[in-house]
């Protein structure tokens, strides 16, 4: 089902944990849908320094938050806006159709974490002019059958 | 991975070596079509006849009462359809509960598409129907009553009896999902007043693809699957001789051993539940305290999510599983979890271990250490879990 | 009885041994439920995706169009009733032949009870339908045509090629029962415009009780078992692992040795016919000269009747099948036979050989040898016979 | 599906052939349904001195034919007039219900051959006055399906 990448990134997950006074902290899914994504980012000069998830969710849940945490760490800011859920999803090498919405989680709880940022700094982000993270981000693949 | 524990019997059973041998034959060398009148045929014939005494027997039933099916679901299907549609001059209304395999559900669905209407019965936070609203529900439309024996997710076993004598005082088809029953209770169809009763070969350790269908004598049904006079015309299409006659050998031994193989799975399951509620904070244990399926055990671990559990569990050759949503891709938890009142968040950190008579004192001590180092870790790892 | 002769492949065939290797670990090993998440689950899922790939290349189809049912009367029944009620809208006409199997036939009458309306085309002596009488009997009601590939009875194989392409080009539904052609006769879906096609394994060397329905994309059909996701929710019901990996492998065996198979039958097929045409008088040979299937040799014998012979066959150990009226304790012979215009009581002295991969020229020159022996004795008893 | 009685009639039928001159010819069943059965009764004194039978049908209706000729051979008229469907088929040792009708077709085609007799011989027989041995005599049990 899943890639040995996202086993990987399950099991061993990047980056756990919360960051105290984090300069950005972003938070998406609830845990009614079985999914929350907390994010916190530490950023210097306009780079990331440091970032920290904690995430409710499924395997794949953990995974994406995961391996985004790696992909934006040491990134600059306008970098880490760049991150698409598909980076994520080739990243881990695929995702199951059913997943994918695990991936847009993640974009979006680093997205959350910048525009949090962006509103205590009184920055505009205008990358983030149409983000609503709390549209429903599920996209509902095949179901599978718990027999 | 080296060691397996297999702990999803609700969901499937390994076949059991004498099944397996008892259907050998039937696949190369006893292979007639039991329709054919020559010696091949009539040799899968009388194997076929036996698989219907046996059958019989285990439940209480005539041979000829028995009907083969290509699984539990069609049988679910075609006893609902079937009386449904062969019925509907005397009503179109049926009852059911809401938790409900989805074979049944989704017929029922169906069904309201097409002119009928059905009611849904509420259950209590372990999962039991209420008799009074069985019966307030029932009106001079009802033509059928389907109602599961035992849930295949928390295990709660309803009053089939009472239902059955309330469905037969009032003259109304009483249909029973036996699906997981079967094999794990005692069951005598006269003595339960049922109808009509659902049954699936792969969770009694007999092959999967093969269920069957109790009929009462005389009640009107259609057929789901026309064509061929097999099953005394009712059921078409050539017969699964091996899966028949493994099913046949399964329902034997499940019969012959139900006592010895109920402690079994009741004592390993009554450990497994100690060990954990002991070990782990903040758990629920779902479903009936006593009323339950012997082999099943229901948890719901706050803070987590279910399919990150599972994972967890498999990568330790663990195999269980899980009502939660996001092993779905869908929003909801199970509408059974729903259905007792478990709060969302906490449906989602659900997991159902289910025993069997290959489960062993070892693995589930194995279990009992591990699983609350899993529960652990991803708890640090959730949001939601502060301590 | 020592020596025993099959020569009833077309009702149903022993499975060949790489058949059974290949099913066997997923009895008691590999049994997991292909819906699972664990292991144990997903080494199940694998199997069947690897089955429904064997199948989809054996008749040119995408995997994805491959749906694995109970057996060929179950496809039957899903394609006619799926297509029928989902495509009420656009009407309710159905076109069919005379000719068809049971779980076609029946089907259609049981739709026609629903208020469907169904043209049952004719046949030649041959069996073959005529192309400008099935464009004739076209209408805008007309959603389906359902038409045999090749006939279980007579082996007379239709212009299935021609028939696909008037459907399409009038845009209506194709469906046809391949369960005897498959393995038979080469088949790709695409180039016969194909749009659903009954498949069933244990007329290919596989096990009873799986079938496959191919399903084009796009094809707008209901479910006939409701339920759980499985089948990408189009047929519910926990899969026949064992089962469906039999299908897929014999599939897969079928197609690998289609020309070899088709040779073999052939010629043993043709030695029995010139054989038997050459020591009997009074016989004639039904179905298609040339387009049948390769194995299926049809004769009627006047003055006798079908079961006589068969019991008397079977007494030498000789396994065949008849259309007769007797053998089934109705009044007449099959419908097929009445279908290409045999008169009843010739109809009645029916006798259907088919050969499979297990044939050997002995067995057949014994047939040879036996059968006018056996013809002679029953005409000797017959008050029809004179001479 | 037969008992060893039905096949050892089926496969060694006792008094097949005809009867030049028979006293009485009966015949029943026909050809289209599938079935016919023909009777041959010599009779000198009121007894059935010989009996022959020619058959076309199914293995059940010449092991019937055949047992009935053995049942009423040596028998008196009136004797043979009591021969039963029922007395055939407890003498086969049984019959699968659909077969049944068969037995019913021997019965008949005793008492057509004494009918003829009876006419012949300006005899009444008042125990065939009800005797319509024309009446569909098939009773359907379950049908097999050849596949
Ligand atoms: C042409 C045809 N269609 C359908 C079927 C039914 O298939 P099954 O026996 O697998 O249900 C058969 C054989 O029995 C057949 O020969
Ligand atoms: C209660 C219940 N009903 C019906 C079914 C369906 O049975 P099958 O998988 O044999 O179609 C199952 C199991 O899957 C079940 O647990
Ligand atoms: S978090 Fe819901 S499926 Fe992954
Ligand atoms: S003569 Fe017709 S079934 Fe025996």
């Amino acid at each position: 089902m899943y890639s040995e990448k996202v086993m990987d990134h399950f099991m061993n997950p990047r980056n756990v944990g919360e960051i105290e006074n984090a300069d950005g902290i972003g938070e998406v899914g609830n845990a009614k849908c079985g999914d929350i994504m907390k994010m916190y980012l530490k950023i210097e000069n306009d780079v990331i320094v440091d970032v920290k998830f904690k995430t409710f969710g499924c395997g794949s849940a953990i995974a994406t938050s995961s391996i985004a945490t790696e992909m934006i760490k040491g990134k600059t800011i306008q970098e880490a806006l760049k991150l698409t859920n598909q980076a994520v999803v080739e990243a881990l090498d695929g995702l199951p159709p059913q997943k994918i919405h695990c991936s847009v989680l993640a974009e979006q709880a680093v997205k959350s974490a910048l525009l949090d940022y962006a509103k205590k700094h009184h920055i505009t982000l205008d990358e983030l002019n149409d983000f609503h993270p709390d549209e429903d981000h599920h996209e509902h693949g095949e179901e599978y059958e718990e027999a | 991975m080296n060691k397996r524990i297999y702990l999803d019997y609700s969901a499937t059973t390994p076949m059991k070596q004498e099944v397996l041998e008892e259907m050998l034959p039937y696949f190369t060398e006893r292979f007639g079509n039991p329709s054919s009148i020559h010696s091949f045929g009539r040799e899968a014939k009388q194997a076929i006849d036996q698989a219907r005494s046996r059958l019989a027997k285990a439940i209480g039933a005539k041979q000829d009462e028995i009907y083969f099916t290509g699984g539990g679901s069609e049988a679910d299907n075609w006893a609902i359809k079937g009386v449904a549609y062969a019925n509907r001059d005397k009503g179109n209304h049926i009852i059911t509960t809401k938790i409900e395999h989805h074979a049944v559900l989704h017929t029922c669905e169906y069904l309201e598409k097409d002119g009928f209407e059905v009611t849904y019965l509420d259950v209590d936070e372990y999962g039991m129907i209420s008799l009074e609203q069985l019966r307030n529900a029932i009106t001079d439309r009802t033509i059928l009553i389907t109602l599961m024996f035992a849930n295949n997710e928390i295990g709660t076993i309803q009053p089939i009896g009472e239902i059955g004598a309330i469905a037969r005082e009032k003259g109304i088809y009483f249909h029973t999902d036996a699906v997981q029953a079967l094999g794990n209770v005692k069951i005598d169809v006269n003595a339960l007043n049922i109808d009509l009763m659902s049954m699936s070969a792969h969770k009694i350790y007999g092959p999967k693809g093969v269920g069957g269908l109790y009929i009462r004598k005389g009640v009107k049904i259609h057929s789901l699957i026309h064509g061929g006079a097999q099953e005394r015309r009712r059921r078409a299409g050539t017969e699964n001789l091996p899966g028949i006659v493994g099913f046949g050998k399964a329902a034997e031994l499940a019969i012959e051993n139900l006592d010895g193989h109920i402690r079994h799975v009741k004592d390993l399951r009554d450990r497994l539940i100690k060990g954990i509620m002991d070990k782990v904070d903040y758990v629920r244990f779902n479903g009936h305290p006593e009323n339950r399926l012997p082999g099943n055990a229901h948890f719901a671990f706050e803070f987590i999510e279910g399919e990150s559990l599972l994972l967890s569990l498999d990568m330790l050759g663990i195999a269980g599983s899980s009502g939660s949503a996001c092993t779905s891709g869908s929003l909801d938890p199970s509408h059974v979890l729903m259905a007792i009142g478990l709060p969302h968040e906490i449906a989602h950190g659900s997991l159902r271990l289910t025993i069997g008579d290959f489960t062993t004192a070892e693995e589930i001590d194995y279990v009992i250490n591990e699983l609350p180092k899993i529960v652990d870790r991803l708890r640090q790892m959730s949001p939601l879990y502060e301590k």
